[in-house]
């Protein structure tokens, strides 16, 4: 019914008392999320909405049986609250830090590759799976911030780099009655956890997904790998959009990993690869809804 | 983050790598006495953030005191790339045999640092790897264990360095390597890497970017930027944590996330128009990040309208209305304006900017047409 | 018809134009070892012995096709040949080296794990499987420092934490004409590639093999180990000898591994645990004989 | 390589790791000035390789500088389980709350560095670790990340260390480690870290042992080496590359091999013969490593008589005994000897002993029966 997450995800807060922390707790709570336990050392004992904070993740696990961390801490303390979440044996980390150091993160996704721990992040809003409010038991599970307002349910998995931008979509997508199944955002940094083909990947093989829509944006080459995936592998139908095609070379666009370093970086490189394998890629955000309808 | 080749050959140096005496001044007086003191044949070099210095007129070899006080002279002042020369490194004059192109960087798609070597030094890289990329050698380096001497042999080797370089050339690329992780560099670059009349190494030319992401742990590093290479709302921008880029356009504009700002330039460039900068507000769009941000846009003299482009997911669109209406009034401005807010109590957020007489869309189409027209 | 290597073995010899690296390059060719390639950086381009040495392995395996490497390098480049030898591909290296520090072990260790990369030692004679004259194509093979002279071809298979210790012993069987399969050095060191349960299992596997000899020594747990697995997963008779039974506590006995820390590591723990899972352990190396016959 | 406490402590010092003030006395004297210095209560603390200092009255506390004197005149030339005390260290009293033991190690079974920690500091940790292993904490370290803050957090979490402690516990044990991976140690303790009166934590004792292996990539550490410590024997081994160490029997041992060399003194023993060292000459066996070899053993006044044993494999054995011939006669001795010699040309080689009337074996059975019987 979804990707990576639903209703059977325990979650853990890694952060849970920070102010964001807090805020995005009350929130996942509203909108049907199990989060069953926080981290914040030093303040294990306490609980904020109802849910316990624990001192370090291994006592949170034995308490909880979680089996999700959300990371929301500061960007120097992120890479312990990773390796700590996978040592705990949890097997699906969200990071949502913005500004982890480069180096950091080659260090870390290694580390939880070698251990099979699945990341999606840093730098990233998380997931939202839409709950179907008709049904039983399918209330919608969110891990991250995106708004749980601009959502519905409904058969488009949504796979974005960004933030905001990805909230432009959804909000197009759901003002014309086009539902999601998941809506995923894998983080604008040079290093992250999860690439468009990974989630490609589990599109493909999720039953209540029949179109996907991709959001790339400048830098690297995960686009044009995405579309060597779907060339080959990919049945149902994607549509794309690309930010950047006015950025300036050799310049950080805000995210860490938007900038245009050699030929394959540009977004003229990434449509074009998307198109040769029959990807329709939008000139703006909002026509995204008139190609995947 | 970019360092200047002085502060980068003397970071490297900290690490083992062998660069040529020099000293850096700011005045042809000045450059004179170092002169001296290196004993006369110097090479005066402008310290500018930007490539192509050689080609600007930027770089000189002096022969004695005199000439590199006359050289530096010439050199102080000169504007490359828009940059003003405000230093120049003086360097005793290297007896270059041979160079060599080394630098270490991340590779994003096998997700580790690597070392690129190639005997082509002294040329532009990319060229070299566009028309012989065999002369280019390319070692992945597993962070957790380090850059290996075989691999250093191996590159060594491969470039047909004599054997009696072999280790001296490793303990540069070690050093090299080191440097890279102590400063949390994205690149560290020696170009050229000079074999010398000598037969020894020496780092002739040193680059060295840093990830700004860790600059929190690097202080010593943070005071070594060069704040009159940025400009005025450069360095404004930094302060208030805006993420603020000048471009050549007309039409300025403001948007909450990196992705939409740049979605939102390309979509002004679609209906004809040129942004005029990108700039990310971020998640808050307070009143007074919204006032930074506004003042920033509006110093630059080039704009003749600005787009406001704001998603109000998590922040409600009443707030930030209520923001661009106190900014503005503070600013006090006669540019035009359009704001286009979307999400949570957007239209509480238009009747609002409404109210105040500004322009107003819906969608992100309509926004960027009326700015287009309004400019 | 023997463990680990045989008549196919393509070895590389790193540090072959040392003292001892082309004294056992010619006493490996005069036995019959297949010794494709030498490693001396800078010293490309020479030969030895009429072997072919290259500036790196790289370009030795691309110019012989070897599955073998043998470490005979000063301790403080073995770490970096072992790398060296792994990335370039080599399945199987012998480290003869001794005094290597047991931190770069612990990194050396992990990272052939990790790339699936067998090891022997190090600090170790090495292996040698003797030759069979009467048969075609079955000369011997040997790898590491072991006289030839002293082994005959045979069944028992002999695993061993020591150098002339394991000489001596070998000289006992075969002055009483028992022959061996493959007679193998596991090394000295705290840290070691291979230990006994892994060759144990190589023996217990190996047709050509029907009793096995273990040479052990204080320090570490290893014997404990074997005899376990012995227990479990040996139908082939085993027997021991253990060196230390007079070793004082806390000292290092020459081997950096043979030093008593803790109950475990004594002597008679050892003795014990293998006599209680029915092996035969000799009150002094030459009884070895008798027991296995 | 062990460590004297002061050097222990002022190495986890340079990571970072907190020491109560002091320094180093040779004489009484030095101790009241240092302790006038320090405010007065100190700690005079007898400075030698060996464990149970205190209950041999090597540790002492002094509440003012006279009685520093005096106390350090009474601990200075005391024996100490065979070691003289040539050096006090006087440090500042610590006001002392509660005691933790930390240590890093390597287990050897995980392949890993460890790190121990329990609140049952200042007693013996195998002690606790058989008494009540549940308040022991181990914790192990990937070499290539290191220690994560995580990780100290669940230990000082799980010994009920007060959340404000928290950071500086990490500090230290992130020191400590730091420390242990700086200077290739087997071993980095500090029983106790005292958490004070004042709410700190200090590290009270200190305990460092380095891989002798890695000792060429310290040259500095090799000279902290305390040859005071040694006796005479140990220092001309180490000087000569033979590992040797003493023991209380009377048959001397030298052997080819440090497996041999263990396996030859428990033969020894089987035959009611107790050995009087372990010594491995090495691989080679020249006259010259033979020569040393038998001074050391010889130094030994207990030594009744010598066993020779040595594996003639890439030796020859002709040469073998051509060495100890040589040997014996630049020595000269009446201690009784047995050779044996095994492997190549062994039976040259007991022919050349024979003629120099020596006694042979061909097995060590026969070789060790025959310096029993001679002892």
């Amino acid at each position: 019914m979804s990707i990576l997450i639903d209703q059977n995800t325990r979650l853990l807060v890694h952060g849970i008392t920070g102010r964001q922390g807090m805020f995005h707790t009350e929130k996942m709570l509203a909108y049907g999320t199990n989060v069953v336990g926080g981290i914040t050392p030093g303040k294990g004992g306490q609980w904020v909405h109802g849910v316990p904070v624990f001192n370090t993740a291994q006592k949170a696990m034995e308490a909880t049986g979680a089996n999700c961390s959300m990371i929301s801490v500061p960007a120097r303390f992120a890479a312990d609250s990773m390796y700590e979440a996978a040592d705990a044996g949890i097997p699906l980390i969200i990071c949502l830090t913005e500004g982890i150091p480069v180096q950091d993160m080659i260090e870390v996704r290694a580390y939880l590759d070698r251990l099979g721990v699945r990341l999606v992040g840093p730098n990233c809003p998380g997931l939202i799976t839409p709950g179907k409010p008709g049904r039983a038991g399918m209330s919608g599970t969110k891990v991250g911030i995106t708004p749980g307002s601009i959502v519905m349910p409904g058969r488009a998995g949504i796979v974005s780099r960004s933030g905001t931008l990805t909230y432009e979509v959804i909000y197009a997508l759901t003002s014309r009655g086009i539902g999601q199944s998941t809506c995923i955002g894998i983080g604008g940094d040079p290093i992250i956890g999860s690439n468009f083909i990974d989630v490609l990947r589990m599109f493909e093989e999720d039953p209540e997904t029949d179109r996907v829509v991709i959001i790339g944006e400048i830098g690297g080459n995960d686009e044009q790998l995405a579309a060597a995936y779907i060339s080959k592998s990919m049945t149902k139908p994607v549509a794309a959009f690309i930010a950047g095609r006015t950025a300036p070379p050799g310049r950080r666009m805000g995210h860490a990993g938007a900038i245009v370093e050699g030929a394959s970086g540009t977004a003229e490189a990434k449509i074009e690869a998307l198109e040769a394998v029959g990807v329709k890629v939008a000139d703006h955000p909002e026509q995204i809804v008139e190609l995947i309808s | 983050m970019n360092l200047h080749e002085y502060q980068a050959k003397w970071l490297f140096a900290q690490h083992g790598v062998p660069i040529p005496k020099g000293k850096v001044a700011t005045t042809g007086s000045q450059a004179r006495s170092i002169a001296r003191e290196l004993g006369g044949r110097v090479v005066v070099k402008s310290q500018v953030l930007t490539g192509g210095r050689g080609k600007a007129g930027g770089v000189k070899l002096a022969n004695d005191p005199d000439e590199a006080e006359s050289i530096a002279n010439q050199i102080l002042g000169l504007d490359i790339k828009g940059y003003t020369v405000r230093k120049v490194l003086v360097d005793e004059a290297a007896n270059i045999r041979d160079e060599i192109y080394l630098a270490i960087l991340i590779d994003r798609s096998r997700r580790l640092p690597m070392m690129m070597a190639s005997a082509a030094g002294g040329m532009d890289i990319e060229q070299v790897a566009a028309e012989t990329p065999e002369k280019i050698f390319r070692i992945h380096i597993d962070p957790m264990i380090g850059l290996r001497s075989y691999q250093s042999t191996y590159v060594a080797s491969g470039m047909d360095l004599p054997p009696k370089l072999w280790r001296e050339f490793h303990i540069i690329t070690t050093g090299l390597f080191d440097a890279f992780r102590a400063v949390d560099a994205s690149l560290a670059e020696i170009n050229p890497l000079v074999v010398t009349g000598e037969n020894g190494l020496l780092a002739v030319d040193g680059k060295l970017s840093i990830d700004d992401n860790a600059l929190f742990r690097h202080p010593e590093l943070a005071e070594m930027r060069d704040v009159d290479e940025e400009t005025e709302s450069e360095r404004e921008a930094r302060q208030y944590g805006l993420s603020y880029i000048q471009l050549d356009g007309n039409i300025g504009c403001m948007v909450n996330g990196a992705g939409l700002a740049m979605a939102t330039m390309d979509v002004i460039k679609l209906y004809g128009g040129e942004p005029a900068n990108f700039l990310d507000i971020g998640g808050g769009a307070t009143t007074e990040s919204v006032t930074a941000a506004l003042r920033i846009i509006l110093a630059d003299a080039k704009v003749k309208a600005v787009l406001f482009n704001i998603f109000g997911g998590i922040v409600r669109g009443d707030e930030v209305a209520n923001g661009i209406v106190e900014a503005l009034k503070q600013i006090g401005s006669d540019i035009p304006m359009v704001v286009r807010l979307l999400g949570t109590n957007a239209e509480e957020g238009l009747q609002i900017l409404a109210d105040a007489n500004m322009a107003t869309a819906t969608t992100l189409t309509e926004a960027a047409q009326k700015a287009v027209a309004l400019a």
